[in-house]
This record gives C-alpha cells, sequence and structure tokens, in this order.
C-alpha cells in the first residue's frame, strides 16, 4: 500500500488534514489503529486480509476529533459507517477526508462524501454465508428452542461493552445504560441484564448497523451477537425493500410508508 | 521449607478428577466455547483444554463472581426483612488446570479484599475452593509474568501445583497446603515419591521484559507526561482489560427490585468506564480515557505495592490478548520505563 | 451477620425537616437497640444510606457525635437514590453503613480558635464538628462561622443559624450570592471568599475548615494564604463518587490515597500532594 | 390452567383505543378484569423497552393498541409505532420471547364493543399458554447461582 503511505505523507506534509486513522503492524500478529500525526509516521501504514478492525469507531472520538481534520483509510465496511455516521451528522466534509481502500485494495480517493456514497452504492450488504445458514438454523427452531440458544449463548456475557465499544454507530456520549433514572438496563451481568443489553443494541443498532462484524470482532468471548444485527438487516430488507447508508435519505427507522405491510396488527 | 514432592502417571490423573468429582466437588476447569477457553463447571475430563497457554478470562470468578448477591430484602405490611448472604449454598469447588499466573492472581486480590476491612463474602468464598495449578510448560509474546515477580512453575496461591516432564510425560505433584493434602489424602494410591527432579527444564521460556524497580520509580515521576495522550489513544473504553484480569478487584453495588422483593449486588466495574468517577454534578475528575488508562497502570504498578505491598499484576498478558484495540499494557510498561524522566 | 461488611442497619426515620428546596435533614434512630448503644462515630466520618430496591448514596453524619441516640444527615435530591430518600415519610425504614473515614482532629484543636467557612450544602459535614466543637466550646478560644449561599431560601439549618447567632461567644457571618437576598436579609450580601477576605479572621493560632462547591474552594484557599493561613491548618473534606466505603470497589482512589479510608477529611497540604484527579 | 388469572397489561394510546375502552364501560358492555391499562399520548410513544419491563414485573400477557392508520391524533404516531413494532415483534421471536403473548390491535374510539371482544380473547388465549415463567426464571439471578444450584 505504498501510494496510501506517499499520499498520507503528502497530507500530513502539507497539513490539509492533521491525523491520519489508518492501520499498522500489532501484536501477536494482529493489526491496530495508526494514528499518523507526523509525515514520518506514514511509513508505518499497512493494509492487507488481517485489517478489518472498523476505523470509523475513532473519528467521532472527542480526542481525535479535536486534533483537526482528519482522514481515514477506508474499507468498504468503514466506508459505509462514515456515510450512516455523516446522515446522522457525526462527521462531515470539512472535518474528514476519505482514503478510500477498494475491494481490489486499490487506493481510491474521494474529494466528498457525496463521491464516496456512490462508490458505496454500487455494492449490497450482503451476510455472509455460513451467517446466513445459522440465522436460517434458529428460524427452523421453536420459539423455546430460540429463548435457550440465546439464554446459553449470552450467560458468559461480562457486561464488558467492547461490542459497544468498538462500533462506530455506538458513539453516543452518554450510552442509554449509563443512566439510572430509570435504569432501563441492569447493570450487572445476569441473564437477564444480558440479554436486555443485547436486545437493546440489536433495537438501537436497527437500519443503522452496516453489518462490519466489529462487535463480533471485539468480544473476548466471542458470543455470536453480531447474528442479532445481521437479522434485523434482513429483516429491514424483507419487510422495508433493504437498506443502504444515505447521506440525505430518511433513516430507516424514524419514518414511515403508509403501506407498510405486517400480519399481525388486528 | 521442603515442599512434599511426588509424582502422577499422566494415565492417573483422569482418575484423580473422577474422585473428586464423586467426592461432590463441583469442578471448574478450562472448557473451551466458541473458540474462546473460559472457566466452566464440567465434569467430563475429556472436555478440559489443557493444552492451552492461559484461559482467555482469569479464575478470579470462583471467589470474585462478576455478579453476586449482597443480600436480599421483601417488604411487606409490618416493615422490610434483609436477609444477608448465606455462604451456606456455596458448594466446595475445584479449581482445576489454572495457570500460576491466576494464582498468584488470587492473592493480589485477596490482599485487596482483606485491607483493614475483611470481605467475609470473598473469604467464605475462597475457602470453598481446592486450587490444582498447573505449570506453563508454553508461553508466548504476552506472557511476562517474569517480569512481575512470578514465574512459570510459581506454587504461590496454589495446593497442588502439577507439572509436565516433557510433552507426553507424567506431572510433578508439590503438594503445599493443608487442602493440597486434603486431596492428596483422598487418592494417595495415584501419587508416587518423587526423586530428584529438576522442574525448571520443564517450564517455559519466559523472558524478563521490563525491570520493575525502574519501572516504579519512573512512575512517581511519570503521572504529568504527555505519553499517557499517545499510550492511549487507540483505547476505546470498554472494560475487557479489567473483566478478564485475575488482579482487578473493582466493584460497582446496585440494588434491583421487583414489585416487594429485591436484592442488593456487587458486579464487576472498570476505570475505564466514564461513569466509574463521574459525580452527580457532573463533574467528573477523570474525563479524558488517557486518565483512566493512566489510572490503570498506576494503580497496579504504584499506588497497589505502595499501600498493600503487592503488585496489582500477575504479568498473564491477558488484557492485551484481548484488548479489541490492540494496546498491549506490556508496550507501555516498557516505554514508561524506558522514559528519561 | 457481623462477616458482611455490606450489610446495613435497618433505620426508621423519627423527623424529616425541610431545610431548603430540594434539601431535607433526616434524624434517624436503629430500629434494633445493641445497635444503638453500641454504634459511635467521630466528627467528619460519612455513611452509605441506602433505600431498598433503589440504592445507595455516600453522605456524612451531619449530627454531633457528643450527641448520643440518634444520627441525622441531610441531602439534596439530585440523584436516584437522593429522589427516593426524599420520597420517603416520617416512619419509614432506610439502611445505613457506616462510620466510614477518618475524622476532623478536634481534639487536637484544643486550645485554639476555629474559623468555618462553609458554602450552600456543604454545611451538615460542618455542622457536625461545629456542634462538636460548641459542645465542649470551653476548650477553644474564638468560633467564627461564616456560611454562604446562592439565596436565602437555600441556606440550610436556618434555625440552628439563629442559635449560632444568638451565642456571644460564637461570631456568625452568613452571607447570600449578589440577588440571592430577600428585601428584610440583614446578612452580608456576596460570594463566600470575597465576605471571607472582607471579615478578615486572624489566622494566629486559628485552624480553617473549608467545605463547599469547588469553586467556592478554589477561590477561598487563596484568601486562607493571604490573611496567613497555614496549608497544615486548613482542613477540608473531599466529596468523591464512592461505593463501598471502605478501600475496596477501588472508585474513590486519588493518586496513593483512598479517600474513603484516608479521608475525606484532609489538610490542604495533603490535598497539593495529591495529582489533580478529584 | 383454569384456575391461572393471567396479567395483562395493555398500553394504549389516549385518543382511540382509550377513548374505545371508555366508550366499553359506558355502553355497559362487561369485558375480563385481567387488563391493566396504561395509558399512552399516541402509540409512537409506546417504548420498546416498557414492554419488556412489563414481562420483567410479571406480565403474562402484552396488549399495545392505538389509532387505525390515517386516524392518529399526530398524523403519524401509529405510521411510525407500525414500523418500530414490525422490528420489535421479529426481534422478539428471534430471541424466543413468546409473541403469542403480545398483541397488537388498531381500536378507534367508536369500537368500544370490538375493546371488549379483542381483551375477551386475549385473556382467553393467554390463559391457554398460562403462566410466563421463562421470562421471570431468567430475571435476576446470577449466573453462578444458575450454574451451581440450577
Amino acid at each position: 500500500m505504498d501510494d496510501l503511505r506517499k499520499r498520507a505523507k503528502e497530507l500530513l506534509e502539507t497539513s490539509a488534514v492533521k491525523v491520519v486513522i489508518g492501520y499498522e503492524d500489532g501484536s501477536g500478529g494482529k493489526t491496530r489503529t495508526l494514528f499518523a500525526e507526523k509525515p514520518e509516521d506514514a511509513a508505518r501504514l499497512i493494509f492487507d486480509s488481517r485489517c478489518v478492525m472498523n476505523l470509523a469507531a475513532y473519528v467521532t472520538k472527542r480526542e481525535i476529533k479535536e486534533k483537526g481534520r482528519m482522514a481515514i483509510a477506508a474499507t468498504l465496511p468503514v466506508m459505509r459507517s462514515i456515510i450512516q455516521l455523516a446522515s446522522e451528522f457525526q462527521v462531515s466534509n470539512d472535518n474528514l477526508l476519505v482514503l478510500g481502500i477498494t475491494p481490489e485494495s486499490k487506493l481510491l480517493e474521494f474529494t466528498d462524501l457525496s463521491e464516496v456514497e456512490k462508490f458505496v452504492h454500487q455494492y449490497q450488504i450482503e451476510i455472509e454465508a455460513r451467517n446466513k445458514e445459522m440465522l436460517e438454523k434458529l428460524e427452523k427452531m421453536t420459539p423455546a428452542g430460540r429463548w435457550k440458544f440465546w439464554t446459553d449463548e449470552l450467560s458468559p456475557c461480562i457486561k464488558c461493552y467492547a461490542c459497544r465499544a468498538a462500533c462506530p454507530m455506538c458513539y453516543c456520549s452518554r450510552c442509554t445504560v449509563d443512566f439510572n433514572q430509570p435504569q432501563w438496563i441492569p447493570v450487572p451481568s445476569h441473564q437477564l441484564g444480558n440479554l436486555e443489553w443485547h436486545f437493546m443494541r440489536a433495537v438501537h443498532l436497527t437500519g443503522r448497523c452496516i453489518d462490519c462484524n466489529a462487535c463480533f470482532n471485539a468480544c473476548p468471548l466471542a458470543i455470536p451477537l453480531n447474528l442479532l444485527t445481521k437479522k434485523m438487516i434482513e429483516d429491514v430488507k424483507a419487510n422495508f425493500g433493504g437498506y443502504q447508508p444515505t447521506l440525505t435519505g430518511e433513516h430507516l427507522m424514524s419514518t414511515y410508508k403508509p403501506d407498510d405491510k405486517e400480519n399481525f396488527i388486528q | 521449607m521442603n515442599i512434599d514432592k511426588h509424582i502422577i502417571r499422566k494415565d492417573s490423573l483422569e482418575k484423580l478428577f473422577d474422585i473428586l468429582r464423586q467426592n461432590s466437588k463441583t469442578i471448574y476447569a478450562p472448557v473451551s466455547r466458541n473458540s474462546k477457553v473460559i472457566f466452566r463447571k464440567t465434569d467430563n475430563f475429556a472436555e478440559i483444554a489443557a493444552g492451552c497457554i492461559q484461559t482467555d478470562i482469569s479464575s478470579k470468578e470462583i471467589a470474585f463472581p462478576r455478579t453476586e448477591r449482597l443480600l436480599d430484602y421483601s417488604r411487606s405490611a409490618d416493615g422490610i426483612s434483609v436477609k444477608g448472604f448465606d455462604s451456606g449454598d456455596i458448594p466446595e469447588i475445584v479449581l482445576w488446570g489454572v495457570r500460576p499466573c491466576d494464582t498468584v492472581g488470587i492473592g493480589e486480590l485477596s490482599a485487596i479484599f482483606n485491607w483493614d476491612y475483611k470481605d467475609g463474602i470473598y473469604n467464605n468464598r475462597l475457602s470453598k475452593v481446592t486450587v490444582l495449578g498447573f505449570s506453563c510448560s508454553k508461553a508466548d509474546e504476552y506472557c511476562f509474568c517474569t517480569s512481575v515477580g512470578g514465574n512459570p512453575g510459581n506454587t504461590a496461591g496454589s495446593d497442588i501445583l502439577f507439572t509436565r516432564l516433557g510433552d507426553n510425560g507424567d506431572f510433578l505433584a508439590e503438594v503445599l497446603t493443608e487442602k493440597g493434602i486434603a486431596v492428596f489424602a483422598l487418592a494417595t494410591g495415584f501419587f508416587e515419591k518423587a526423586g530428584e527432579i529438576k522442574k525448571e527444564e520443564f517450564l517455559a521460556e519466559v523472558p524478563v521484559r521490563f525491570n520493575l524497580e525502574v519501572l516504579s520509580n519512573n512512575l512517581e515521576k511519570f503521572f504529568e507526561s504527555g505519553q499517557w495522550v499517545d499510550l492511549s489513544l487507540k483505547c476505546l473504553g470498554c472494560g475487557v482489560c479489567a473483566y478478564v484480569c485475575p488482579a482487578c478487584a473493582c466493584f460497582d453495588i446496585q440494588d434491583e427490585a421487583h414489585g416487594r422483593k429485591g436484592s442488593r449486588f456487587r458486579c464487576w466495574d472498570s476505570c475505564a468506564f466514564s461513569l466509574f468517577t463521574l459525580h452527580t454534578s457532573g463533574h467528573n475528575p477523570r474525563d479524558v480515557q488517557s486518565q483512566r488508562w493512566r489510572q490503570r497502570i498506576m494503580h497496579k504498578f504504584s499506588y497497589m505495592p505502595d499501600r498493600l505491598s503487592v503488585y496489582g499484576c500477575t504479568g498473564c498478558g491477558r488484557c492485551s490478548r484481548a484488548c479489541p484495540a490492540d494496546m498491549n499494557i506490556l508496550e507501555s510498561l516498557i516505554s514508561i520505563q524506558e522514559a528519561n524522566v | 451477620m457481623t462477616d458482611n461488611l455490606y450489610m446495613p442497619y435497618l433505620m426508621r426515620i423519627e423527623k424529616v425537616t425541610f431545610e431548603a428546596p430540594g434539601v431535607k435533614t433526616f434524624m434517624l434512630k436503629f430500629i434494633n437497640e445493641e445497635d444503638q448503644d453500641k454504634f459511635t462515630f467521630r466528627a467528619g466520618q460519612f455513611g452509605e444510606y441506602s433505600v431498598f430496591g433503589v440504592g445507595e448514596s455516600t453522605f456524612c453524619i451531619a449530627s454531633s457525635p457528643t450527641r448520643k441516640g440518634y444520627i441525622e444527615c441531610t441531602f439534596r435530591q439530585t440523584g436516584k437514590v437522593t429522589n427516593a430518600l426524599s420520597n420517603c415519610e416520617e416512619g419509614s425504614v432506610v439502611g445505613f453503613r457506616g462510620p466510614y473515614g477518618n475524622t476532623f482532629p478536634v481534639d487536637e484543636w484544643k486550645g485554639k480558635s476555629l474559623l468555618f467557612i462553609a458554602g450552600g450544602i456543604a454545611l451538615p459535614p460542618m455542622r457536625c464538628v461545629i456542634w462538636n466543637a460548641l459542645d465542649m466550646r470551653e476548650n477553644f478560644k474564638d468560633v467564627t462561622i461564616i456560611y454562604g449561599a446562592r439565596s436565602v431560601k437555600d441556606l440550610v439549618y436556618k434555625h440552628e443559624l439563629e442559635d449560632w447567632r444568638r451565642r456571644k461567644d460564637v461570631k456568625l457571618i452568613t452571607t447570600v450570592d449578589p440577588g440571592g437576598e430577600s428585601p428584610d436579609w440583614k446578612g452580608e450580601i456576596g460570594f463566600v471568599p470575597t465576605i471571607v477576605e472582607k471579615a478578615a479572621p486572624s489566622s494566629v493560632n486559628t485552624i480553617a475548615i473549608v467545605c463547599g462547591p469547588p469553586v467556592m474552594i478554589k477561590y477561598t484557599f487563596p484568601v486562607l494564604a493571604k490573611l496567613g493561613f497555614l496549608n497544615e491548618n486548613i482542613f477540608t473534606t473531599l466529596e468523591n463518587r464512592m461505593k463501598c466505603g471502605f478501600g475496596k470497589c477501588g472508585r474513590c482512589n486519588v493518586g496513593k490515597v483512598y479517600v474513603c479510608k484516608d479521608g475525606p477529611v484532609f489538610t490542604l497540604a495533603q490535598l497539593k500532594e495529591l495529582p489533580d484527579e478529584y | 390452567m383454569a384456575d391461572f388469572e393471567p396479567k395483562i397489561v395493555a398500553f394504549v394510546c389516549n385518543w382511540c383505543t382509550y377513548a374505545g375502552a371508555d366508550l366499553t364501560g359506558t355502553s355497559r358492555i362487561k369485558y375480563a378484569s385481567n387488563v391493566r391499562i396504561i395509558r399512552f399520548p399516541c402509540t409512537g410513544r409506546i417504548d420498546y423497552m416498557l414492554l419488556l419491563k412489563a414481562f420483567d414485573e410479571g406480565a403474562d400477557g402484552i396488549m399495545v393498541s392505538g389509532c387505525h392508520p390515517n386516524d392518529c391524533h399526530y398524523t403519524s404516531g401509529n405510521f411510525h409505532a407500525r414500523r418500530r413494532w414490525i422490528m420489535f415483534r421479529s426481534l422478539c421471536d428471534f430471541m424466543g420471547i413468546d409473541i403469542r403473548r403480545i398483541i397488537f390491535s388498531w381500536v378507534s374510539a367508536a369500537e368500544g364493543a370490538r375493546w371488549a371482544d379483542i381483551v375477551n380473547t386475549t385473556v382467553a388465549s393467554i390463559r391457554e399458554l398460562g403462566p410466563y415463567d421463562e421470562y421471570r426464571k431468567i430475571a435476576a439471578k446470577p449466573i453462578m447461582e444458575v450454574e451451581n444450584h440450577g
């Protein structure tokens, strides 16, 4: 990814941006986030198949935003998150420059977010096959079977909130679980508290999640919590005709169509 | 002090496991689940993930569970009746297959839970646990127990420490405490007298990565350094490092009511969360993530040794293995130790 | 169950006094007698007051240790627990855990003069030590109390302020922030730091005890320094978020100090050594 | 479960269903008393968390009812609510929460009799299903206790 490094170095030298957010080699063969602020830092930028962390989680972080204009090395999922964040007024053209990395690992710089939107709309959000199978397997179960599946799968959850921390869409300065008047979600990690937390997370991400798997990758217990948000994506496709992050379009769950179909309201 | 050394044949280990089960012991052992290895209650020897270097979550849950009831209350016409924690319903637990850096962690937790005020609940749970430790024959780049005063064959905190003699060999069993002798008594037939054995030959190679004294001295003067910001820029502010750590004891107390009955819970908490220090007035003494990352390192490597003469870290490397942002505490410690303060 | 540190005493609310908008004082009595007799505490210590099913909240014991048979606490209705507490009527049962923390060294102050400076809702921790001192008034030279609040109705312990004003052996100065005065207000008008500067109490052989909102403390310490008070002779209390109260839950750890065990009472000299994280 | 009396919590909108329930009363139509009616300004204000809390606190069945589409006092409250109910119901079903215990309906201010029928049929079907124990069984119980004592 030499052209990414070259471009990042230029941007920092001309101080067109104050920080370039990208990937660098981490410990244990993993990659980690690099905040390149000095031109020579750009040399550490890398890109390969290990770079799956969603860097968009950092563009809403106070300590990073305060540095000034940011550039971000964005793969397709990161670009989708950026468009969704832009539509929720969290980032804009004047504080973010997108250095796109296409699915063919080519550098593609965008002058503004509407270009990024056009690029993102060329691809549909596709759930991976093995997760689709898992969803189908769960659908074939009885409700009691699914209840047992989820209470078992969620029982190791320790409420560390890494799933929330790694998700770019979870940028609220104070999350609903952090309010105690009323305490909607129980704080302790017992079966009820775990179930209601993951339920709430799936509801709050409906129509916003772009299926980047950051939550699953962050979970220290590999709980398949991303199945919940994937199910919501499939349902949105089935009920409302799919969803793509758009800069100007309506937000899926805060709008409606008079002819929304349903078969259960008496 | 001469430790009571024995040999137990490799195929007798399973028999020891079964004897413990027959003596109505609840056995917690490393079991793999969803590609992660965690301590779970098991009664199937084959299920134990013996080959893992380290479990993904520490074994502190045995004595300091993620959620436990401190008291239950119920309201009625003539007032409130409150029933405290009942130690009666804690079963006898055997912690099987725990590594020395976890057993050392139990000592560090006990230092906090018995600092002046004796936490009866914690002590009660711990008194019911027999720790059967297994030395490490393998280590990875995240392990640094030797840098914080530990070693892969450390007996501290174990009741019996088993050390495998070679990949497919038998086990050296060092019986260390009363509880260890009790287990030994249950299965004397399987233990044979051990001759001269060089235990070090079978232990993992864990290089010392930093000098603890230099680190502690540097930390005294490192508080105001601007490096904390750079060190913690990647931190996402989740609770993984505190919850997987064998030596983190911070907790929250929460009440829950369901109709006229309810309970008061103790549950894990982390200094990485902003809610940990937020005042009702809105003032937050630690408002930025770098202050919280600084608190984590200062507490473990400066405040705890100063007040409790025990470090708050066993060098198990779990926080770095599990961190979603790959913060790697070892790198922070090494760069602080090398900083010319 | 003695070995359960988290088990609160059951207390009955004997009397509820409305102090100011959103501020109430509870007089609490132990429901079972032996706890009452065995219970002792010293000025400056705090406790965890709880409403079962809601939670626990930390505030100081506002009554003086020299008054036996009951304890008092004063709190402002802000958070979840204080809201639940303020809904409790007389006779209802609440929990209390304590006493925790260190104390004002009242005995060491014998023979000295005392200067109490309090702001708003911070008078309760002071009231405990004021009454403690006044109950052994002969041990101290002169006693000055400077107390300010945002407005007249925000002044707490209004009846006790009158008692102190009538006493000959106490010099009381009350003030309200500019604009907070009522038509018949006879006290001072101005922020506490300016009133302290105006009153200019002598620092000779005097101990100053200062409690109040952070902004008041920030501007009062320099005034005291200008008046010649040494850092060792200025005492204050720290308000940190707390849960356990006895040095285990880690919340109130500031530098090497645990505010719940080594505090909440600190001298300014001790505060200067702490990192700026409180 | 003949002698079991289910607890039903009904979340209704003030302008239509609540008025409809009033009409049921004024026209002396008897209906099952198991339902506890909670009044909301609009179905758009009925938060999904409230429904979960109802199960928390011991409800065996939940009814949610409001104005027919295009009748909403606030023009679009029920449309927003419908979209949320579609997603909420499928997530409940996916996680195994028994959606037969959550009954959604549109009841206008004039449909007093229909309100009574819906309540009666709901109470009968929930009585058939029995108490909703699964949700309460997982209520506030530490996992280690569950593991050690089941």
